[in-house]
């Protein structure tokens, strides 16, 4: 087919931030799936929870303490989150490396405290359904959390590269940015299911 | 126009401003296509855009057309295992109490069939189809994310070979393709066939999700540029709607099988009505997924529909916005519906009316896609190839299976023919007519575009007039058997219901049916090797994947073209429009904006990588190794991650830099 | 007289007709009054200062008076007196709060009107007072689509638990703040969501988070639904009037929830995404992306 | 026999007008469009050449065309949303004052079937076959001890599900005397296929009067052979899941036999009542059943008769 120019792209940016990426869209795409996954869950938790008289089914009420803390330490880790963010969109290298290490530190510290929450649900998973729905919330959360603790970890190291200086890993810091509010955002109705539902219920 | 009004910050986000300095990281500037004459542009490119030769080459390949090939011809062979489960089942069903195989074979039988329809042929032909052709489509170069797409295929595939080999080996789950528990549950499926149903389903559908987002961004931000929201092709819209249909209800079956192997696996009491849990709930979840499933079936073959009847009808689809929006609101409503798999359950009879109500209503955004098709084809006088053939015979069929779906919608009706040869009748006259025939009359449409060959219209004639009498003679009957009182999934029936007759002639349709596909199958081989040439733009067709060659060039195209009307070819008859200005000695492409198509970024797309199929392995692994311990998880952790880090990490080629 | 006296059930539910009366308190039918005495005055006074647009303000109108009267219709008529006693007469109540007067009053853009109202110094007063700049900058972050829906999320979920509900019920400051929540934060959610001249239109996010409320709201309906125990017993002891078991008056209030909420914000959602379509292309074509 | 085509009670006979009513009204709906189809076939309009240009004004018709289309199908809908609330509600009111209350467990893969009643002494256990007296509702109470099944006659009414944990409610109605077959309707394992059930509507006398034998305990056995059947059967396996009144055998996990030759079926609708049959269920169920879970007891000849000989004697 015969073809005409008409229009020069030459001009146009390499990268760009945020929405204007599509690595952004296809975070926001599995953030999408992943929160229908934590909302199917928790839907089911609360489906079995009106389904029986007396919820909790006789079993212990957890210790919510653990719980708190962790609440707490993902809700502060917000601020130097988005200060983060606001580097990676200048670009500026030196800060961005800090904020990633502190970044790192502040998605190991909630795992750590983590470690206690299983003890704290007071519950084994195969004593019964509230058992089992109170572990599977918290080790579906966990693994998210894992999953992007390692990856803000590697994203880290590739900082410190001489690849990191460049606007795409400027790009992939953002899009982490992004996925930890949405770790730290899903961990509220969860951690509401878990400690306090048991409670008012 | 020049480049400063494509960059103006107009319809940027805020966040925009600070990019202005993005370019901090200095850019290595290569040779453009800007005034390259046609042979040298084609050498660049081909050269930049090649899979690498040689058996690792092949396997790292991140071309959409080549996964997508290999997708289409894997999907082929399951619909091929598929029909041969359905066959050997309908010879065992071809009179009373035939002995030709037992309950326990034919159990494995009909959930395989099931499986391996839905899972491993159904969704991944379309997906196959969207993976090739929207890209083409929407003019630009490559799928998003190319590398997630070669991962979801080595995931689909060993998925599929992993339900086969454990079907080989007597393995294979026999609680049907829904598996309901307590009868999937620990109690009553000792061994490991319902682990295999369910690693499996959860492990294919990861291919499935993958390919839903690589979808989404590939319609929303690699649009050619003018290609603004009310000039994508409907085919693209409707592979967008199934995308998010996918996103949000493929999920819903990873949290049911994932629960599933809970209880099986580490003894969690999720559906344990004994211990708190509730056998219901999982229907819940599953039909949550499974009613959205039949749409992801079906909207992308009316998007089949929708390409190939403006190409015959020669005039642009009637009511495009109309159409556009009943894909929406199909895939809203579908959400919507699950209950009504479950009316014979015992919901609360006061929701009766509603779910009545509700299920129908989803007849009128079809019902004004079949209006609409039909107007369109009133205008003119269609040219009757076999592509249109099939579209027609999906209009006879089709109807017929909407409007059992109506009957099945009333809930006192439903509760008579639920769960009975009706129900078998009419999902698939929904299934077979509704995507089925779409994807042959596909087939027939775009093999010329794929191989650069034509297919045999003698051939396809003879296919089509086959499986029309073989689908109908096989299928239509059942509607009649199942009012008899035919439940579905028996394995044999009593001589003294009368069922005997009937039954062989359903088997005696099968086999045509079946036959029809082995025709198929070799037209479509033949026609490969031995074909006429095709031309670039056979059917004289309007939308963009006409306006490269036959067969595509790796890069798809030598320029990006400028759209300017939903029908970009039939508008643009002298010249095509097209962008300059792109880098050819890197995968360079162009990021639009999402509603209006502004060019906004050139990205570099990614470079052949085996990482992708070490992954899956990865990923495969510890998922075959999870049926037979929880530790599994654990123990892959590790290799998945270093497969994944490899994946990611940059290998200084010029594409991970920028 | 005390607050809670003030808000007490008895006069929040109109004095005696237990049964299904008007509610023709004070603390509702007064804010209702008003709203519309200021928006009749506001409007016309804006109609005398200009006659352009006539057709556009009369739809505005329209769509006011529309939804002011549901409005009215759901806090005054006796369904409202009938939901203290009938679960799913409440939720066809907060339903028709929610999910039809706050959507009509958005549409209808009264802001101007009611401002207009306002005596000339007063109207300057409340300028300086949106442009207060910690006020601002809180409206900007609670008026964000996703912030919108959070927040109305938040309300529906919070006073559905058993405790807060019923609290609510015996109540009536509580009662009256429940009303409130769900009223306010519908219109900030609709306000967010729904196109509106001079800004930058959102539609395709808020496609996606009429979709997300539609969904959420109907798992709550779906679980109200399937929910073999009483949430709120107290609010299905008249049940019967209705010819309903209190289990089934629950039901019927879950699919309420569930099947016509949920078509309006489907509905809704359709007619953003017809717009966003049909837009980008004639949005394109001002912007003359032209080839040549 | 078992149609849903051939209604035998209340229920079933409105859905079959249901039924019918749906079919004529889909069929002519799909008549109509295949004419619309057919049309650009047979019209023949002109060929167009330049396929971007639309005549308007055959857009703005056609526009018309389909509106009305797209609102005659919405009637439709609503008209057939309507229908289906009045079946609902005949079939609502059709138990509402039933006097008979019959609980129908399903087990893989037969039915156990216990008639209710206020005397603790009239409550009967019996298996696949239910007796009802024809004319008047009788109450089905659903619910199951292991996976799900669906109970379902389609000459007398629609199926509901059996679900473990839970009970549900499906109100029958035999209009006259005879006997209507069913069969379990949702996939429950390896013999979901051999899972039957008959309906015996009989006039109330007579039904009375079966109540009242089948509470009597077992028949003792009349001949010698029959006599060594019972001694078999209660040192055998057999004892330890089947139940026979009147005899230490109490086993509750499988078919209660106190009156077992008086049904017309063995093995849940899988063979007919014979001695042949009988005997070869008894040797070899997992020939006649593959999968079911009724052992293989090593059974000489003699013992083999003896066992028969013993049960056919169960009127």
């Amino acid at each position: 087919m015969n073809q005409r120019p008409a229009m020069d792209l030459s001009g146009l940016p390499t990268f760009g931030h945020g929405p204007r990426s599509p690595t952004w869209w296809g975070t926001l795409g599995f953030m999408a799936l992943e929160g229908t996954g934590f909302a199917l869950a928790a839907g089911a938790y609360l489906y079995l929870a009106t389904l029986w008289p007396n919820w909790r089914l006789s079993a212990p009420q957890p210790n919510h303490w653990p719980g708190t803390i962790v609440t707490l330490l993902l809700i502060a880790s917000l601020v130097p989150n988005h200060i983060l963010n606001g580097y990676a969109k200048q670009c500026a290298i030196g800060p961005v490396r800090i904020g990633m290490v502190v970044m790192s530190l502040l998605g190991i510290a909630p795992l750590v405290v983590r470690w206690f929450e299983f003890p704290a649900l007071n519950i084994y998973w195969d004593t019964n359904a509230y058992g089992s729905m109170l572990w599977v919330l918290l080790g579906l959360h966990t693994t998210h959390l894992i999953t992007d603790v390692g990856d803000t970890i590697v994203l880290t190291v590739l900082m410190f590269t001489h690849h990191g200086y460049s606007g795409r890993r400027f790009g992939d810091v953002g899009d982490n940015v992004f996925y930890w509010d949405f770790v730290v955002l899903t961990w509220i109705p969860i951690y509401l299911l878990i400690y306090w539902l048991p409670r008012w219920g | 126009m020049s480049s400063a009004d494509i960059t103006s910050e107009r319809d940027l986000p805020p966040e925009s401003e600070a990019s202005a300095k993005g370019d901090v990281a200095p850019e290595r500037d290569g040779p453009r296509d800007t005034g390259l004459d046609d042979a040298s542009l084609h050498r660049w490119l081909a050269r930049t855009w090649r899979t690498p030769p040689g058996i690792i080459g092949a396997l790292s390949s991140v071309d959409h057309k080549v996964i997508a090939r290999r997708y289409l011809i894997t999907a082929f062979l399951f619909l091929c295992l598929g029909g041969l489960n359905a066959v050997v089942m309908r010879i065992q069903l071809s009179g009373p109490r035939r002995g030709l195989i037992g309950p326990d074979l034919y159990n494995q039988l009909f959930t395989m069939h099931g499986v391996t329809m839905m899972f491993l042929f159904a969704v991944p032909i379309v997906q196959a189809t969207g993976i090739y052709l929207v890209p083409l489509m929407v003019g630009t170069r490559n799928i998003a994310f190319p590398r997630l797409n070669a991962f979801s295929y080595w995931v689909y595939v060993s998925g599929g070979l992993f339900a086969w080999v454990s079907f080989a080996l007597s393995m294979a789950p026999d609680v049907g393709w829904f598996a309901y528990v307590p009868l999937s549950g620990p109690e009553y499926a000792p061994g490991k066939r319902a682990d295999v149903w369910a690693q499996m389903i959860t492990y294919t559908e990861v291919s499935s999700l993958a390919v839903a987002v690589a979808t989404i961004v590939t319609v929303f931000k690699h649009r050619a540029p003018g290609m603004s929201l009310d000039k994508i092709p409907l085919y693209v819209w409707a592979l967008l709607v199934t995308s998010f249909v996918v996103v949000f209800a493929m999920p819903a079956v990873m949290v049911t099988s994932t629960f599933l192997i809970l209880d099986r696996l580490v003894g969690t009491h999720i559906f344990n009505p004994a211990e708190g849990g509730d056998a219901l709930l999982f229907q819940h979840l599953f039909w949550f997924f499974g009613h959205p499933e039949v749409y992801i079936i079906f909207l992308p073959a009316t998007g089949m529909v929708s390409a190939i009847i403006p190409a015959f009808a020669r005039r642009p689809m009637f009511g495009h916005l109309g159409l556009v929006l009943s894909l929406i609101a199909v895939g809203f409503l579908s959400f919507g519906l699950w209950v009504h798999h479950m009316f014979a359950t015992g919901l609360p009879k006061l929701g009766a009316s509603f779910f009545t109500a509700s299920s129908m209503m989803i007849a009128i955004p079809n019902g004004v896609q079949i209006f609409c098709w039909l107007a369109t084809l009133w205008d003119s006088r269609p040219v009757i190839r076999t592509p249109l053939l099939f579209v027609f015979g999906f209009f006879f069929i089709f109807v017929i299976g909407g409007l059992t779906g109506v009957m099945l919608a009333s809930v006192p009706l439903d509760l008579q023919v639920h769960d009975t040869y009706f129900v078998v009748a009419h999902f698939h006259y929904v299934l077979i007519g509704g995507s089925v025939f779409p994807l042959l009359g596909a087939a027939y449409f775009w093999f010329p575009k794929i191989t650069g060959r034509m297919m045999s219209e003698r051939l396809g004639r003879w296919h089509f007039w086959l499986a029309m009498v073989g689908f109908n003679a096989a299928f239509f009957p059942m509607h009649i058997v199942g009012l008899w009182g035919m439940p579905r999934r028996v394995y044999t029936y009593p001589a003294e219901l009368g069922w005997g007759n009937i039954n062989f002639f359903i088997s005696a349709g099968a086999v045509l049916f079946f036959l029809s596909f082995v025709l198929f199958a070799f037209n479509l081989v033949h026609s490969a090797l031995r074909g006429a040439p095709a031309g670039d733009n056979l059917w004289d067709a309007g939308t963009l994947e006409w306006a490269t060659s036959s067969p595509p060039p790796s890069y798809n195209f030598a320029r990006i073209p400028i759209v300017t009307n939903v029908e970009p070819l039939w508008a643009e008859r002298e010249a095509l429009p097209v962008a300059t200005g792109l880098r050819v000695d890197v995968r360079e492409l162009v990021v639009s904006t999402v509603a209006e198509a502004h060019p906004d970024i050139r990205e570099k797309s990614a470079t052949p990588s085996i990482w992708p199929l070490l992954a899956a392995i990865a990923v495969g692994g510890t998922f075959l190794y999870s049926i037979f311990t929880p530790w599994a998880i654990v123990w892959g952790a590790a290799p998945i991650a270093i497969t994944l880090i490899g994946w990611f990490w940059p290998k200084g080629d010029p594409e991970d830099e920028e | 007289m005390s607050l809670e006296a003030f808000f007490s059930t008895s006069i929040c539910y109109g004095a005696g007709a237990p049964e299904a009366g008007w509610t023709l308190a004070f603390p509702i039918t007064l804010p209702l009054a008003m709203l519309a005495l200021i928006y009749a005055l506001g409007a016309s006074r804006l109609w005398r200062r200009s006659g352009r647009g006539r057709p556009e303000r009369l739809r505005q109108a329209l769509l006011f008076a529309a939804g002011w009267g549901v409005l009215t219709g759901a806090l005054v008529s006796p369904i409202h007196a009938l939901g203290e006693r009938v679960f799913s007469a409440h939720m066809i109540e907060h339903e028709l709060l929610m999910a039809v007067a706050a959507p009509l009053l958005v549409a209808a853009c009264p802001g101007a009107a009611l401002m207009w109202a306002l005596p000339a110094t007063l109207r300057r007063g409340t300028g300086k007072l949106t442009h207060g700049n910690v006020l601002q900058a809180l409206w900007a972050l609670a008026a964000r689509p996703l912030s919108a829906t959070v927040l109305h999320g938040i309300a529906i979920w919070t006073w559905h638990v058993p405790a807060l509900f019923e609290a609510a019920l015996q109540q009536g400051v509580l009662h009256y703040a429940q009303h409130a929540s769900f009223l306010g934060t519908a219109l900030l959610f609709w306000w967010a969501l729904l196109p509106r001249s001079g800004r930058r239109q959102t539609y395709g996010s808020s496609v996606m988070h009429l979709f997300f409320t539609s969904l959420h709201t109907g798992l709550l309906g779906v679980l109200l639904l399937l929910s073999p125990k009483l949430w709120y017993p107290a609010n299905a002891s008249g049940a019967a009037l209705w010819g309903l078991s209190p289990i089934e008056d629950q039901q019927l209030a879950g699919l309420v929830m569930w099947v016509p909420a949920g078509l309006i914000y489907g509905g809704a959602a359709l007619l953003l995404a017809g717009l966003w379509i049909s837009n980008s292309g004639t949005r394109e074509a001002t912007h003359a992306l032209r080839p040549g | 026999w078992q149609s849903a085509l051939d209604p035998k009670g209340p229920a079933a006979s409105e859905l079959a007008w249901l039924i019918w009513f749906f079919t004529g009204l889909c069929a002519a709906v799909w008549v109509l469009v295949m004419i619309a189809l057919a049309l650009p076939l047979m019209m023949r309009p002109r060929e167009r050449a330049e396929p971007l240009v639309v005549d308007a004004d055959a857009d703005n018709r056609k526009l018309r065309v389909v509106l009305t289309a797209v609102g005659l199908t919405a009637v439709i809908l609503v008209g057939l949303t309507l229908l289906s609330f009045f079946a609902n509600r005949t079939l609502a009111a059709i138990g509402s004052d039933a006097a008979l209350t019959i609980r129908v467990t399903g087990h893989q893969w037969w039915w156990e079937v216990r008639y209710e009643d206020a005397t603790p002494s009239h409550i009967l256990t019996t298996a696949n076959e239910i007796h009802i007296p024809a004319g008047e509702p009788v109450r089905l109470l659903l619910t199951s001890t292991d996976v799900i099944h669906s109970f379902w006659v389609p000459s007398l009414s629609g199926k509901l599900d059996l679900i473990p944990g839970r009970m549900n409610v499906l109100d029958i109605k035999a209009d006259k005397p005879g006997v209507y077959r069913g069969q379990c309707a949702e996939f429950c394992g390896a013999q979901h296929a051999n899972m039957g059930t008959f309906i015996i509507a009989e006039p109330r006398e007579k039904f009375d009067a079966w109540w009242n034998d089948q509470l009597e305990p077992a028949a003792a056995p009349m001949s010698d052979e029959a006599k060594t059947g019972e001694n078999l059967f209660l040192k055998r396996p057999c004892v330890m899941c089947h139940k026979i009144g009147g005899t230490p055998a109490g086993g509750t996990v499988a078919p209660d036999l106190t009156h077992i030759a008086s049904r017309q079926t063995l093995a849940a609708g899988t063979l007919t009542m014979s001695r042949g049959n009988l005997a070869a269920w008894i040797a070899d169920p997992q020939g006649v059943k593959p999968g079911s879970h009724m052992p293989v007891v090593d059974l000489n000849g003699d013992e083999l008769n003896a066992i028969v000989a013993y049960l056919e004697g169960l009127k």
